[in-house]
């Protein structure tokens, strides 16, 4: 049995990065701001570079695409970096190094050498930080063959993800959602070594009358209904997939076979969101197991508003997707 | 200065306290809860903003940042309309969907403050382009800091207006640090203005906290675009007085050098010179000051008292 | 009635570009290479910097950022500019501009302004170009609000589509397919005045036992699978949505509503491809018209490898097209 | 050039020889129709690669570009699997899944060409980075045209290495031309090398047609990378004989401009040298040449005569 200790998920975070760094001295981290006294836009790295030194926690000048390319020349030179791209909206700057060169040399060599680094970003909505500031772009990086995308929803899964993303020998995109990452709530988390390995979804609650797909913050928010559905007599089993590439559809196809019904909760843009992925496998693979048609619960197909009024109409919420599990289930073939 | 219209000084050292008004309001308010999202005041840098936008005519363009009230405040920008976008209210100059770091103005010609460092400074060259291609005189500014220079924009933007000699200004508002990050650590330069060499293009230092010099020098900027010249690299050096946003501690600086950057106070200074030249009395400055707050006032009580935007406002604007 | 000339793909792209430089003195060209004498890359532009001038046909730095940034900009100011992005693969140096500006700005601005431009690009495999040349990422525009996404798969289409785009008053990326490009078969193109309404899907042929929702090249590989399958007794219904956003849903349904299968046929990477969408969405709004899942046939999950025969192996052809319609048909509830 | 050992004079001129008669090969069998893709020759450019690589060590890093067969072949990369990658044939570099921009030979630091125009700077920029966390000596070369000096991410790669004082060259080879536009077109300036002040580290200009000119001046520069003085920017003046890829007619230069380049062959004018100071005589020369020529045909023949890659081969490398 594994020691747990009470850690918000920021904290979970650094403590991986922490036991990593100890661990292995191929792996160091840049980007923007990280460094002490500041320690990151959201305190992440806060301390690391006063216990590793700046050499191997070091601030960058403002050059997202340099950051992702230095990460991608320092890796095939045999380290492993981690790089932090402050938030995912700025990855657009970056896209050609992660894109083109980190996930596409392993391939185009033929396989001669191996890719190992981590784009921590921070993505997601709720601060009113706006347009350009608060996008969730996961389904961008899950289109592209070479990439691993992982957006954890707790503290645990967190600490576990960042180690296991770490040890992998692939290039990793790490999505951290920013309501996560500030959130004061405490829980309970392996000490030491604690990996999570990609591609093994869990299932955050079990259930029988519906299954629920929901990935980073939306796993909490769909916990939350979860709760007040079961209040109405519905049985609510949550999959949370943890990895988004590799994916386990297994899990999910298990737990829509024996659901039946289907609710893929995303916050990105719906339209060609991570969710569209989803219920297309689920409607092509156990197409013969569905009661109704798989929905989905997303963002609204607009930029993301300023004001908080706004803002909330846009992106799902506890109440939205309560009500969807109940549009799916009130539906009869 | 004897070269300036006495209006034009009068108006300046107006400009630069609406701003500083604007900032000092906003920061109360945000720390009073009453701002949603993020505020990176310009408080310490008004002189740029004045001294640059003093030198254009209204239907110039300008590209501003996520530090830039004090741009658009310059540029000729409502008090009013920008608190309410602030205050995230349906009379915002975005209805409320921009905030602090996304406030337009097209008639204005103001092409955006911007979230994404150095995106500015592109758009500012493609409005040059369309200046250039009609003809009409019309001249570009990009404002950007220091950070934003180690961005690919910055270079891709100088090298295509160059090449093209395009109108633009491109005004550095160099106040030493990008977020915590001190200058010295993200470039080896001494002058950010040396970057100019890479384009065979001017590259001008001026002292930023002085708004008569970085008027001069803007001047001859825009003179030079407009005469189909090509652009110019400014670099004001300045510096910002509070936080990289309302709520940072700014640990990563002393408070000897922030204060000795407020020494030299651009307000302080430019008030010093209008009285010690004659142009303009201690009381007349005060009296400046006063109406200034007053209308900043009346521009907070407009933010505050308007309508929040009707949710259907979220579903809005996405596509002409 | 409407006369036609006889044009190959890249000349009725290249009649839109003249007819529109000639019409509207706001609309001017930029790009890499796509002035005279070598009149861009794939030859659409030649001619036009001589017949309009160096100013308003102008060869640019090889600064992708750049140039979309100035296309915004333009725009912004009054223009009407059409920017040239050599291969959709380099797209990844531009994101910001297209993504978090040009496609925000309406909206973060409250509507106070419009942004027309238009980003010519070209995509797809086919000519052993390999991994970074030969790429489809229209899914990622597709997802960002804002942005409209076209792909015509005719000369006809290309003309009136390109037409539509630059008459659009907001940000449209216009992607060509490098083999329709290159293509030497003449259609009948109308002379003159000839708009596609973005919006507006075209049922490239009818029939009643299966739809096939084909992009770009892949109507004509669908088109000959059909044919094909039409010898076996078997009627496809091939249905071209020509732009991907604003999608023309109705018509896709109202086909499937038909034929009660579909099989959406795309050449991108086929996690979380354009087709993920298009699957979710039919079986989303039609599940109850459905008599079998919707399959998709789509690129595989690997870069594009540059060998001929490997190349063959990860994009779909009018076999596997063909297969994917038997198989669906073979399919009994 | 007395400073040179003969040896090593010797193996220039080999190097060279190696790369103008691996082009010509591949430009004939892709003009028969053998070689799939695109090709871009980079003959003229000869004295670049080998002058560069020359100054460097087997661990040393090297990044390059679309037309990148010299800098490979100078790095050391073998011609048979160079033509075999070239046929893609299953014993290429790559399988036959890159082809020809995309050789990588990871044992001799080669961290591939690039399809990407300026995409090499930032890896060579972290392999350098690499190097300095380890402290392993090992300096990163990065090949470039003089068209990539306009993207953004020479700009960000130069500001980096140079305020990380990485163990970085940066060459550009520059051939005067992107494709069809002339630097003219492209940017203002006389000497790319002036970019360096922007970034305060040495920027030097080297006649690109001249082997040992180019050898002395990247040596120094590795010198200093190794001393951990920090990177040097090095602009060769060259030219490109050929079309920007096989089969483009070249209709935007001069005959003329073609052939005042020609007679400023670096293969020819090295030989001169070479002979005239007695180190060659002109017989030896041409049994250099003439080997060379016939390790080319074996490697051509080994690539032709190669299997083609097993259908499975295109789903296998994607992850690690
Ligand atoms: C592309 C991008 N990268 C990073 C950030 C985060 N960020 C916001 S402001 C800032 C510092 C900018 O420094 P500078 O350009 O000097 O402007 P200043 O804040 O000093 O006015 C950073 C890194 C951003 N908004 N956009
Ligand atoms: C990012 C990017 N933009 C455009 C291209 C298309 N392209 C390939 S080579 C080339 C010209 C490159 O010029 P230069 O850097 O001088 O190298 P040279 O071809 O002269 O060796 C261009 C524009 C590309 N491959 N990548
Ligand atoms: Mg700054
Ligand atoms: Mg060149």
């Amino acid at each position: 049995m594994p020691e747990f200790e009470e850690l918000v998920y920021r904290e979970a975070l650094k403590a991986a990065l922490r036991e990593e760094l100890a661990r292995d001295e191929r792996v160091f981290l840049m980007g923007e701001d990280i460094a002490d006294p500041f320690g990151g836009s959201y305190k992440v790295t806060l301390g690391l570079s006063t216990e590793f030194g700046t050499a191997r926690v070091r601030n960058t000048p403002i050059s997202e695409l340099a950051i992702v390319g230095a990460a991608v020349g320092a890796a095939l030179a045999g380290m492993r970096p981690i790089a932090e791209i402050m938030y995912i909206d700025f990855m657009t700057l970056a896209m050609d190094q992660l894109v083109n060169q980190a996930a596409s040399i392993r391939y185009m060599s033929g396989g001669q050498v191996k890719v190992p680094l981590v784009i921590r970003t921070q993505g997601g909505a709720g601060r009113s930080s706006a347009a350009q500031h608060a996008k969730s772009l996961e389904a961008w990086f899950c289109h592209i063959p070479g990439l691993k995308v992982v957006m954890p929803s707790t503290a645990a899964d967190a600490k576990g993800l960042l180690k296991a993303s770490i040890r992998d020998d692939n290039p990793v995109l790490f999505i951290e959602h920013k309501l996560l990452t500030l959130q004061t709530l405490k829980e309970p988390v392996p000490v030491g070594e604690h990996v999570v390995p990609l591609g093994v979804a869990d299932v955050k609650r079990e259930g029988s009358d519906v299954t629920v797909v929901a990935t980073g913050r939306m796993v909490q928010l769909s916990l939350e209904a979860a709760d007040v559905l079961a209040g109405e007599g519905i049985s609510v089993e949550v999959v949370d997939p943890r990895t988004l590439v590799p994916l386990d559809a297994e899990a999910i196809l298990r737990s829509v076979a024996k659901t039946h019904r289907a609710v893929v909760v995303y916050e990105a843009f719906a339209r060609h969101g991570f969710g569209a992925e989803i219920a297309a496998m689920i409607a092509e693979q156990v197409f013969d197991e569905l009661d109704a048609p798989v929905v989905r619960v997303a963002g609204a197909n607009t930029p993301i508003p300023f004001a908080p009024k706004l803002e909330k109409m846009v992106i799902p919420s506890a109440e939205s997707i309560a009500a969807a599990v109940r549009g799916t289930l009130a539906r009869s073939l | 200065m004897t070269a300036v219209p006495v209006e034009l000084l009068h108006a300046m050292l107006a400009s630069m306290w609406r701003i500083r008004a604007f900032e000092e309001r906003s920061i109360e308010l945000f720390q009073a809860g009453e701002l949603p999202g993020f505020l990176h005041a310009q408080i310490g840098q008004e002189a740029v903003c004045v001294g640059t936008c003093s030198a254009l005519n209204d239907d110039d363009y300008l590209t501003s940042t996520h530090r830039g009230h004090g741009d658009i405040i310059a540029k000729g920008g409502r008090l009013d309309r920008m608190f309410a976008e602030l205050y995230a209210k349906e009379t915002g100059y975005c209805r409320g969907k921009g905030g602090s770091m996304h406030i337009f103005d097209f008639s204005l010609g103001i092409l955006g403050a911007n979230g994404i460092v150095g995106a500015g400074l592109p758009i500012a060259t493609g409005a040059a382009l369309a200046s250039q291609l009609r003809g009409s005189q019309q001249v570009a500014v990009s404002f950007f800091g220091d950070g934003a220079t180690n961005e690919g924009a910055f270079h891709e933007a100088l090298n295509m207006a160059s090449v093209w000699k395009l109108p633009a200004v491109f005004v550095c508002q160099n106040n030493e640090y990008a977020e915590s990050t001190p200058r010295r650590i993200q470039q080896n330069i001494q002058d950010i203005a040396a970057r100019a060499v890479g384009y065979d293009i001017p590259g001008v230092v001026v002292d930023g906290m002085d708004v008569l010099a970085v008027y001069e020098v803007v001047s001859e900027a825009v003179a030079r675009a407009r005469r189909g010249d090509g652009p110019t690299l400014v670099e004001a050096k300045t510096y910002r007085y509070l936080g990289h946003y309302v709520g940072d501690p700014g640990l990563y600086r002393t408070k000897e050098e922030v204060e000795e950057a407020m020494t030299r106070d651009p307000l302080t200074s430019f008030e010093r010179k209008l009285t010690t030249a004659g142009i303009l009395s201690e009381e007349h400055c005060r009296t400046i000051e006063a109406g200034v707050r007053l209308e900043v006032e009346a521009a907070v009580e407009f933010g505050r008292t308007s309508p929040e935007p009707h949710e259907s406002i979220a579903f809005e604007d996405v596509y002409a």
